[in-house]
């Protein structure tokens, strides 16, 4: 076989694969695209933030938007893989020449991502991507989600002033995306607050022995256990720490990862008295959030979470920044996005210059009582 | 503070000979099957997770105490051992096929499974309800343990005991050695080789499927995945122990184990698990036929 | 129409090339007759060291490939010096701790930014270096071929008693063998970096040792051109069956065990002439 | 042995291999003289394919040298060795299967091939004559076994008798002072036979010394100039093949031997 004959072997899929590819809107309707994981294990999260978008996509087109055209959402699934990321994100760009990007669904795949839109001038809105250093990413990056470095100073300062915490170890799970930039905000949180650190412990996040890390630990006798992992090894930890025989008077403050109700779920008692932040709770009793959850219910027979509320919300930020544009064109919506306002289940929102969101007055600190969460009184 | 971090030494020990046990008890199986057949069988990490599954649906569905779990998820593993053994190895024993061959197909084999099982299963991590054993805490002299614990250190124990006097003092064991020996001479001598094959792929699965489910009582979790990470740590001990030697293998857990704490309480937690990997390096520069093991007989 | 395109399957396209790098890196391992699990791990040093050396120290693109290529050659040294001695088993599970110690090791440091990776990597790959470098590999592979050194080579995979019996310098050949796949593995890492913008520690893990040995077993090794055929077929399909993307690693399973046990020439029979 | 002027070709000292416990090769020296074919035989399991095996650097010996025309081969791995100008087969043939008949000849000549990885690389230097030459001389060696119409099929597709000869033209292709052959007569028909017979002979005449296993008795005996005889790994004889037929010990190690055979086929 000569190199011709491989080069024609190589591109001749991608041509099929680019004929079969096909538009499905209409040329008068407004197609966006998202692009989130819709399949594999971390489908949980792009299935909640895709039932958020499409209960508000119900809502917005009642009206429509640029005065009556019917809004669109083209969703490319990335199974959580940062290079699907990336050709979903060329794909919605050079063939679906969408005028805005919704998503990805994590971090990781943003910073892989992202770079392509912003390159292409095309504004790309994160409804869950809570890293550091997503929006420096590039002027054409948004994100809509409260970053860890608003939400884990209120939840501290919580734990500070209610409960008298001064000193604390710190653990988190080393080898994840995730629980590492959550690490970060919580180093620099904790500095800033004047609280101690006696100690700092990683873990793996597929680990399920904790109990060297929490046998140190219990030998320095801090007041609280500051963590960041997701909710797998999180109760895995609260559930060795009640075998190793700490104190259960050392509460355990927990990053964006522990606010999961199958914290409760599946670590029982031993959860009890863990606090975490949320830039949303499902009891919050406003009535606009009273009218998202029963619809939500209503829609999809299953309770909303952050992500579901989170994309809800910004789905109607985004449309009204469309109408506000005047026009589907990238650079108009861009600049709308960065003026509009709007207050929906998560509380107040507009952008700040640096495209974060500006008000974090809406975040709640949850405490576990009885292996569910309510809010801190 | 030294002495703060001093005062937990006890502890820590015990914590390091526990998780010792489990690496020890992991790599029985697997050192016992590559000591007689001669194959790195990567399926072995499979029979650990599905032993656990097994049980977990045992004393979850059909509530089965874990007296009647436990042997039953060994037995049912240890015959699906057979079977892929007969299905992936026994084809290339035939053909004579080069050793990695075997190496590949078990790798093939192996991540085919662990994803079928994710896209089953999930990769949420799955508990033994807690009635299933008692996680009280014993404690003697200030150290902390539990029963699951002291289960997990009495039968890796008592496993080695019986897997040494099986090979050296029975009929069994001295096939067992034959084959490992030399499978042709093995078949001349008139040992049935087919048979012992199965008899060992048969142990190995059972014993592989004990390790996944004593293993997740203790640590309670049990997911697809949780053999894939104690494979890798199985590689270091199997290693560090020398290639197929039953006691070389408890010898190593152990002593992964306890350095692996030892590290995280007093070195740095995040290089724990850089122990096993560091360790199997230097043994093989220093000493590639393991810590414990006797130069190897090279085969022309 | 081209130019939008070759915009969206952009990074396919570089894929592909790359792959069919990472491909050849384990043909150069499988030819001699040994198994390395440890392409990924090659993979990644190339990956960070070019990056850090462009990100901090802003080396010249040619200097950071190269060191691309040293790095992991170092590597692949004292992997290979204490195994290769010993039975093809040793090395393949001492490539298996190489890449956990990557893993464990970036994620620890501050230097390689932890779990976060590194990212904001300029893009100084383009579609005419992966493929240049790929086409150049695949020339050389086949000069070899057509050598003493490809009949050593052949020789090695198929009976290695035999081949150090007509004087073939088994200790140099393996080593070789290695450090070569090294390089272009660690090549092939600089150049993703510097086409991704963004690298982290996991994606140089197990999984992807795995899927570069199924691109070789796929293809086949009767000629360098198998492995790269069994890269592009393993990178475009998933693009095309959407279903695939779910069970990719389920299919790279599949395809080791089918390949060892019914088609060990693979997909490309056609087996390349060992006579120059 | 005093009588000799020069040094013997082949002398292997008090050569002992053990594994775990069972001694394999005992003590066994001997001399190959240049120029001769001498002979290696015994009973199943007398340990003559081990003796080869410790010969060629395939297995390490316990104890014991062996000195290839004043150069000591002990501790060298088997690579070493055919450089030194030793060359072997095996006994249940070992070719390159995949390769052609053509391909396998030249790999036997990789011990002389020089062309270094910048040459192979540019087709420069060395490269293009080396690779010509080899070819001839694969071409020599083929018709001098009568392979020359099997040139270029798969080796592996070619029938018993004609591995059998292309595994010696193989081993002749390093250009070997010593050739070691296990068994080459083994699984042949009588007229193959004749003609390795023949093809030895050529090799004889033409210079090359052989050492050689074999079972058929008359096919030694016609071949052999001297003959070594091994039983439970330890030299039991040797001397010319008139003086082993006539050897006591020699005759009751193959009758043990057959015996012991005999009854345990009566037993099964």
């Amino acid at each position: 076989m000569n190199k011709r004959t491989l080069a024609t072997l190589a591109l001749l899929p991608i041509a099929t694969a680019a004929a079969i590819w096909t538009a499905p809107a209409k040329a008068e309707d407004v197609t966006i695209g998202a692009i989130e994981i819709l399949t594999g294990p971390n489908s949980r999260y792009g299935v909640a933030i895709k039932n958020g978008f499409d209960l508000a996509l119900d809502e917005v087109n009642k009206t429509g938007v640029l005065g009556g055209k019917k809004l669109v959402i083209q969703y490319e699934d990335t199974a959580g893989n940062k290079d699907q990321a990336v050709n979903a994100a060329r794909k919605l760009i050079g063939i679906g020449k969408v005028p805005l990007l919704l998503g990805p669904t994590l971090s990781n795949e943003m910073f892989a991502a992202g770079p392509v839109a912003n390159e292409q001038k095309i504004p790309i809105v994160g409804t869950s991507t809570t890293a550091a250093g997503i929006t420096a990413i590039g002027p054409y990056v948004f994100r809509t989600s409260l970053p860890e470095g608003d939400v884990i100073p209120v939840t501290l300062k919580a734990a500070q002033t209610k409960f008298g915490i001064k000193k604390v170890a710190v653990m988190y799970a080393n080898d994840d995306a995730f629980s590492k930039s959550g690490y970060d905000v919580f180093k620099a949180s904790l500095e800033k607050l004047g609280i101690q650190t006696l100690t700092t412990e990683t873990f793996g996040s597929k680990d399920s022995d904790f109990s060297a890390q929490l046998t140190k630990i219990k030998s320095l006798n801090p007041d609280a256990i500051v963590v960041s992992a997701l909710v797998e090894p999180a109760s895995g930890i609260l559930l060795d720490a009640r075998s190793i025989g700490l104190d259960e008077k050392i509460r355990f403050i927990g990053g964006n990862g522990f606010n999961s109700p199958k914290l409760g779920d599946i670590a029982g008692e031993a959860a009890d008295g863990t606090l975490v932040g949320s830039p949303w709770f499902i009891a919050k009793a406003d009535a606009m959030n009273t009218k998202f959850v029963a619809d939500y219910r209503a829609k999809y027979k299953d309770d909303p979470d952050q992500f579901s509320a989170q994309a809800y919300d910004t789905l109607h930020i985004v449309a009204l920044a469309i109408d506000k544009a005047g026009a589907a064109e990238p650079e108009k919506i861009k600049a709308a996005l960065q003026t509009t306002k709007y207050t929906g289940v998560m509380g107040p929102f507009s952008f700040t210059d640096n495209r974060d969101p500006a008000d974090s007055s809406g975040v709640v600190v949850l405490e576990m009582k009885g292996g569910k969460f309510q809010i801190l009184k | 503070m030294f002495a703060q971090i001093l005062q937990q030494l006890p502890q820590q020990l015990l914590n390091g000979l526990v998780l010792g046990s489990t690496y020890a008890l992991f790599a029985l199986g697997f050192t016992l099957m590559f000591g007689v057949l001669g194959v790195i069988n990567l399926t072995y990490g499979f029979y650990f997770t599905t032993g656990a599954f097994l049980a977990l649906y045992g004393t979850k569905l059909l509530a089965l105490p874990i007296w009647l779990a436990l042997p039953g998820a060994a037995i049912v593993t240890g015959l699906i051992a057979v079977l892929f053994d007969a299905a992936l190895l026994t084809p290339l024993r035939r053909k004579k096929a080069p050793e990695l061959a075997s190496l590949m197909v078990t790798l093939g084999a192996t991540l085919l499974l662990y994803s079928l099982m994710t896209a089953t299963f999930g990769t949420e991590i799955r508990r033994l309800p807690p009635a299933v054993i008692s996680h009280a805490a014993i404690i003697v002299g200030g150290i902390r343990m539990n029963w699951s614990q002291i289960l997990i250190m009495g039968t890796t124990v008592a496993i080695v005991a019986a897997l040494l006097a099986l090979i050296r003092g029975t009929r069994f064991g001295l096939s067992m050695r034959a084959l490992a020996e030399n499978g042709e001479a093995a078949q001349l001598m008139g040992v049935d080789t087919d048979a012992v094959v199965r008899l060992v792929s048969l142990v190995s699965g059972a014993l592989g499927a004990t390790a996944g489910v004593l293993i997740g009582l203790n640590f309670n979790a049990i997911q697809p995945y949780m053999g894939e990470s104690m494979m890798l740590k199985g590689f270091a001990v199997i290693i560090i122990g020398g290639l197929g030697d039953i006691k070389g293998a408890l010898i190593a857990g152990l002593v992964i184990g306890v350095l692996e704490v030892l590290t995280a309480g007093f070195i740095s937690s995040s290089y724990k698990d850089a122990v096993g990997f560091i360790l199997l390096v230097t043994t093989l520069w220093f000493r590639p036929v393991g810590l414990f093991g006797r130069a190897p007989v090279k085969r022309a | 129409m081209f130019d939008s395109f070759f915009f969206s399957y952009q990074s396919l396209i570089f894929a592909v090339g790359i792959n069919g790098l990472l491909a050849l890196s384990m043909y150069t391992v499988l030819a001699v007759g040994q198994l390395s699990l440890g392409q990924a791990a090659f993979m990644g040093i190339g990956a960070y060291v070019s990056t850090l050396l462009t990100l901090d120290a802003h080396w010249p693109f040619a200097a950071v490939l190269l060191a691309a290529m040293v790095v992991p050659a170092l590597a692949a040294l004292l992997i290979g010096g204490p195994t290769l001695k010993l039975t093809g088993v040793y090395l393949a599970l001492a490539t298996i701790a190489l890449g956990e110690i990557l893993r464990i090791f970036c994620n620890a440091s501050d230097l390689t930014g932890g779990a976060l990776g590194l990212s904001g990597i300029p893009n100084k790959t383009s579609f005419g270096l992966i493929f240049a470098v790929l086409a150049l590999a695949l020339a050389g592979f086949v000069m070899v071929a057509r050598s003493r050194l490809g009949r050593a080579m052949e020789a090695m995979r198929e009976d290695e008693v035999a081949a150090g019996v007509m004087g073939v310098n088994l200790p140099v050949m393996k080593l070789g063998a290695l450090v070569v796949s090294a390089m272009l593995a660690g090549l092939a890492g600089a150049l993703n970096a510097h086409a991704n913008s963004f690298i982290g520690p996991n994606d140089y893990g197990f999984d992807q040792a795995v899927t570069i040995l199924s691109f070789a077993l796929l293809g086949g090794i009767g000629s360098p051109f198998g492995p790269v055929l069994g890269a592009v077929i393993l990178t475009v399909l998933p693009e095309l069956l959407t279903a695939l993307h779910d069970f990719k690693l389920v299919v790279n399973g599949f395809i080791i065990v089918i390949a060892v046990l019914f088609m060990p020439r693979g997909l490309l029979i056609w087996r390349i002439g060992r006579v120059g | 042995m005093n009588q000799m002027t020069i040094a013997p070709l082949l002398d292997i000292q008090d050569l002992t291999v053990r594994f775990r416990g069972l001694v394999a090769v005992d003590h066994v020296s001997f001399q190959v003289e240049a120029g001769t074919v001498h002979g290696l035989i015994g009973p199943n399991g007398a340990g003559k394919t081990t003796c080869f095996n410790l010969i060629s650097g395939l297995i390490p010996p316990t104890s014991g040298s062996a000195v290839l025309a004043g150069v000591a081969l002990d501790g060298l791995p088997s690579w070493k060795r055919t450089r030194a100008g030793l060359s072997r087969t095996f006994q249940n043939i070992r070719m390159f299967q995949e390769m052609t008949v053509r391909e396998n000849v030249m790999t036997g000549m990789q011990a002389r091939l020089q062309a270094s990885v910048p040459e192979i690389l540019s087709r420069t230097g060395r490269f293009r004559p080396e690779e010509v030459a080899a070819k001839t001389r694969a071409e020599e060696l083929l018709e001098f076994v009568g392979l020359t119409a099997s040139a270029d099929r798969r080796a592996g597709d070619l029938p018993y008798g004609d591995q059998r000869r292309l595994e010696i033209a193989r081993a002749l292709a390093s250009e070997p002072k010593l050739l070691l052959l296990d068994e080459p007569a083994a699984g042949m028909n009588p007229a193959e036979t004749q003609d390795l017979v023949g093809l030895l002979n050529r090799l004889k005449q033409g210079g090359l010394t052989l050492l050689l296993v074999e079972h058929d008795m008359h096919f030694v005996m016609s071949l052999c100039d001297r003959i070594t005889v091994l039983n439970f790994g330890r030299k039991i004889a040797e001397g010319s093949p008139r003086e082993i037929r006539e050897n006591p010990a020699v005759i009751e190690a193959y009758l043990g031997a057959k015996t012991a055979e005999r009854l345990k086929d009566g037993a099964a």
